[in-house]
């Protein structure tokens, strides 16, 4: 347990001292609400229609931005191969790294939903919708993004290949993501969405172990 | 820690499943399958075309039915393949495994893309679009991109022996769209119709439809199977052909 | 046949596909074989060659 | 070092492995044993599989055939956690002090904390403590991943040149923590080039892979 959580305090502190990328995602989150405005004409009802969609989108283009520094870093220093004889097992480790990037890329973005909600001209009630959806949602993303991380940290283009792997796999995510917000009966899209995110996030880090080893070999 | 390389069992199935035997057993199958395939098309296509009656509710655009469904099969039982493969390159790490999943999966591709291709054609005049998001369809463009994925991540390794492993946890880990695409039917109920061959009841077509259906979906997977078993005798050999051209590198270097 | 137009375009597609896939398979079957005879015939020879085949 | 307490007994047994990289078996029908207290210095040249070797060892490697057995725990299972690996990269971040990086290391690897002030000492690192870890030099960056083997106390050591990088005082510094450890009843396998600077009466034994075909 303790390496489990030196680990997320590590590439906690990381990020932080780095500084800034967290702020870059945030930042790349909220453009996309500004660039929608000029790209579908600034009526107000139908940004307001469009909005939860808008946002769930921007969350996961934001999602893949990050999704190559996951294990890439670690990699490249030697760390990864060390990880295979820390005190506990690699599935924990990169369930620990899916934690902190969760942290890192998602959680912000949920703080950032205000800016958005008025750049969009989304009212309380669907705000509220869409960020719940989101925090619902968005550990189902990330944990299928370590997948398509750990897949493809091996490959040099692996920046490219990941996103187009998992993008598929996405699908139902999104699919009640949005349905979550539409109003009426939220009640099971949003039963389905916790469902995705608790299966995905606890078999994934198998899946995605199972993959770095592979890679390492 | 003990570390055992698994011992080489020697039955039936790893001897027939060695590249090389799989080599020269499966050369004289080749042509039977392709002619059978051939036949059962000539009688599958005279048969829907010219010998079964229009359906009493779709009219004449039953027969683009006799297309679509063995397309619509394929695509599901092509990645069917893919994920046994998938399972016989990570538990027993059988090279011909490896061969199997790499040959399916631009076949299965192209299924899919069929199957899209001849359901908007056939959603066009029944229900008056080319495509609607229905659960069905959207789960089989899904299944599409699943496969063009697998085909993207193969030509982006080097090494086909990492390759093939890391392909196998992908392609297991897409498997779940296709329980999804079975049950998207009941599930998301729009325009799509339920299953109608295999429901508990029976099949719920006369049999002057469902017999030109079976004898082309027969006719489908036997053209997937000569198709395959080429596939990955071409693969095979361009696995030995680089192998062979890596080593002439290097003698050439020696010298 | 009021819907002759989709359903000649639905089987000339799949056949025009089909044949498509079937060239392919075949072309690079050749293709690949007479890469393969050619690196023999240079007188490269696997060293599983004998157990092999 | 903290005084010399006796690691647990393990004894490494390799029987027939071979090893492939790519097309090439680098590895072939490999035998040795190496048991507590013992050192195994891996000599050839470049390309004949050291690091291979190595990393089969450390179980990352999956080998073609044969077998590799480390026993003497008490149970087979979590033997991973037994050994420590030294490879070509320091597994070290820049933007991390020195000490930060060592408490990592000391917590994912379950070591003790107490360890880290006398490995920094060991390690001759103990002024550079509060840097940033980005700021030492390549020797430097290798005394403190020299230093990560210290503070979690583990029977079994890999190394592969653990020698790269070092100035004498360097090379003078890994003979007296292999001393200590070999003492103390742990095992290494080194792969290296240059001779190590170890005191005399060692359980010294070298194996020379072969010039690959």
């Amino acid at each position: 347990m303790r390496a489990f959580t030196a680990l997320i305090a590590r590439d906690l502190r990381l990020s932080l001292r780095i500084g800034g990328e967290a702020l870059t995602l945030v930042l790349f989150f909220v453009m996309i609400g500004v660039i929608v405005p000029f790209a579908i004409g600034p009526d107000k009802g139908q940004l307001a229609r469009l909005a939860p969609g808008i946002v769930w989108i921007a969350a996961f283009l934001s999602m893949l931005l990050g999704l190559d520094r996951l294990f890439r870093n670690d990699d490249d220093d030697g760390s990864l191969l060390l990880f295979r004889h820390a005190a506990i097992p690699l599935e924990a480790i990169v369930a620990a790294k899916t934690i902190a990037h969760w942290l890192l890329t998602a959680l912000p973005l949920l703080v950032a939903t205000p800016v958005l909600a008025i750049l969009l001209a989304m009212d309380f009630e669907s705000w509220w919708r869409t960020t719940f959806s989101l925090l619902l949602g968005t550990p189902a993303l990330v944990a299928f993004g370590a997948l398509g991380a750990a897949v493809t940290v091996s490959l040099r283009r692996g920046g490219l290949i990941a996103p187009v792997l998992i993008l598929p796999l996405c699908v139902p995510v999104l699919i009640f993501g949005v349905g979550a917000i539409s109003g009426g009966s939220s009640g099971p899209a949003l039963l389905f969405l916790a469902a995705i995110s608790l299966v995905v996030s606890t078999f994934a880090p198998f899946a995605a172990a199972l993959a770095l080893r592979v890679a390492g070999d | 820690m003990t570390l055992d390389a698994a011992a080489k069992k020697s039955n039936w199935f790893s001897r027939l499943a060695h590249p090389g035997q799989f080599l020269s057993w499966s050369r004289p199958l080749v042509l039977p399958l392709a002619v059978l395939s051939a036949l059962l098309f000539a009688i599958g296509l005279w048969l829907s075309f010219f010998a079964s009656p229009e359906d009493y509710q779709m009219g004449d655009m039953v027969r683009v039915m006799y297309v679509h469904v063995p397309n619509a099969w394929l695509s599901q039982f092509v990645y069917g393949v893919m994920a046994v493969s998938a399972l016989g390159t990570l538990v027993w790490r059988h090279p011909l495994a490896d061969v199997a999943g790499k040959a399916a999966a631009p076949l299965g591709a192209v299924f899919t893309a069929l199957a899209l291709y001849t359901g908007a054609l056939w959603g066009r005049p029944t229900w008056g679009t080319f495509w609607e998001w229905d659960g069905r369809m959207t789960s089989t463009l899904v299944l599409l991109l699943i496969y063009l994925g697998i085909i993207a991540l193969w030509r982006a390794f080097d090494d086909q022996l990492r390759a093939a492993r890391i392909v196998a946890i992908v392609t297991l880990v897409g498997a779940i769209n296709i329980p999804v695409i079975k049950f998207s039917v009941d599930w998301w109920n729009t325009l799509h119709q339920p299953a109608s061959i295999f429901t508990a009841k029976g099949p719920r077509m006369p049999l002057s439809i469902l017999t030109p259906l079976l004898i082309m979906a027969i006719a489908f997977t036997l053209l997937f199977l000569t198709l395959h078993i080429v596939s990955m005798r071409t693969e095979i050999f361009r696995r030995r052909a680089e192998t062979l051209s890596r080593q002439a590198a290097l003698s050439a270097e020696a010298n | 046949m009021e819907h002759a137009v989709f359903i000649l375009w639905a089987y000339l597609g799949v056949a025009v596909l089909v044949a498509a896939l079937v060239l392919y398979v075949a072309w690079d079957a050749r293709r690949v074989a007479a890469r393969l005879k050619a690196l023999e015939a240079r007188g490269i020879r696997r060293r599983s060659a004998g157990k092999a085949s | 070092m903290s005084p010399s307490h006796a690691l647990p007994q393990r004894r490494l047994k390799v029987s027939g492995l071979c090893c492939r990289r790519g097309e090439r078996l680098l590895i072939d029908q490999l035998d040795f044993e190496v048991a507590a207290g013992e050192i195994l210095l891996l000599r050839g040249p470049n390309g004949a599989g050291k690091t291979t070797l190595l990393l089969a060892l450390a179980g990352v490697v999956r080998p073609e055939a044969g077998s590799i057995a480390l026993t003497g725990g008490e149970a087979d299972a979590g033997s991973m956690s037994d050994l420590h690996l030294l490879g070509h990269r320091a597994a070290v971040k820049p933007r991390l002090t020195v000490a930060e990086n060592l408490r990592f290391w000391a917590d994912m690897n379950g070591g003790e904390r107490a360890l880290i002030e006398p490995a920094l000492v060991a390690a001759g690192l103990a002024h550079a403590e509060a840097l940033e870890a980005g700021h030492l030099s390549a020797g430097q960056t290798r005394r403190l991943a020299l230093a990560r083997l210290l503070v979690a106390e583990r029977p079994v050591w890999l190394l592969d040149e653990p020698t790269a990088a070092l100035d004498s005082d360097g090379e003078l510094l890994v003979g007296r923590l292999l001393d200590a450890h070999l003492l103390r009843g742990g095992l290494v396998v080194a792969a290296t080039h240059h001779d190590l600077a170890l005191r005399p009466p060692v359980r010294l034994r070298t194996l020379t892979l072969g010039v690959p075909a």
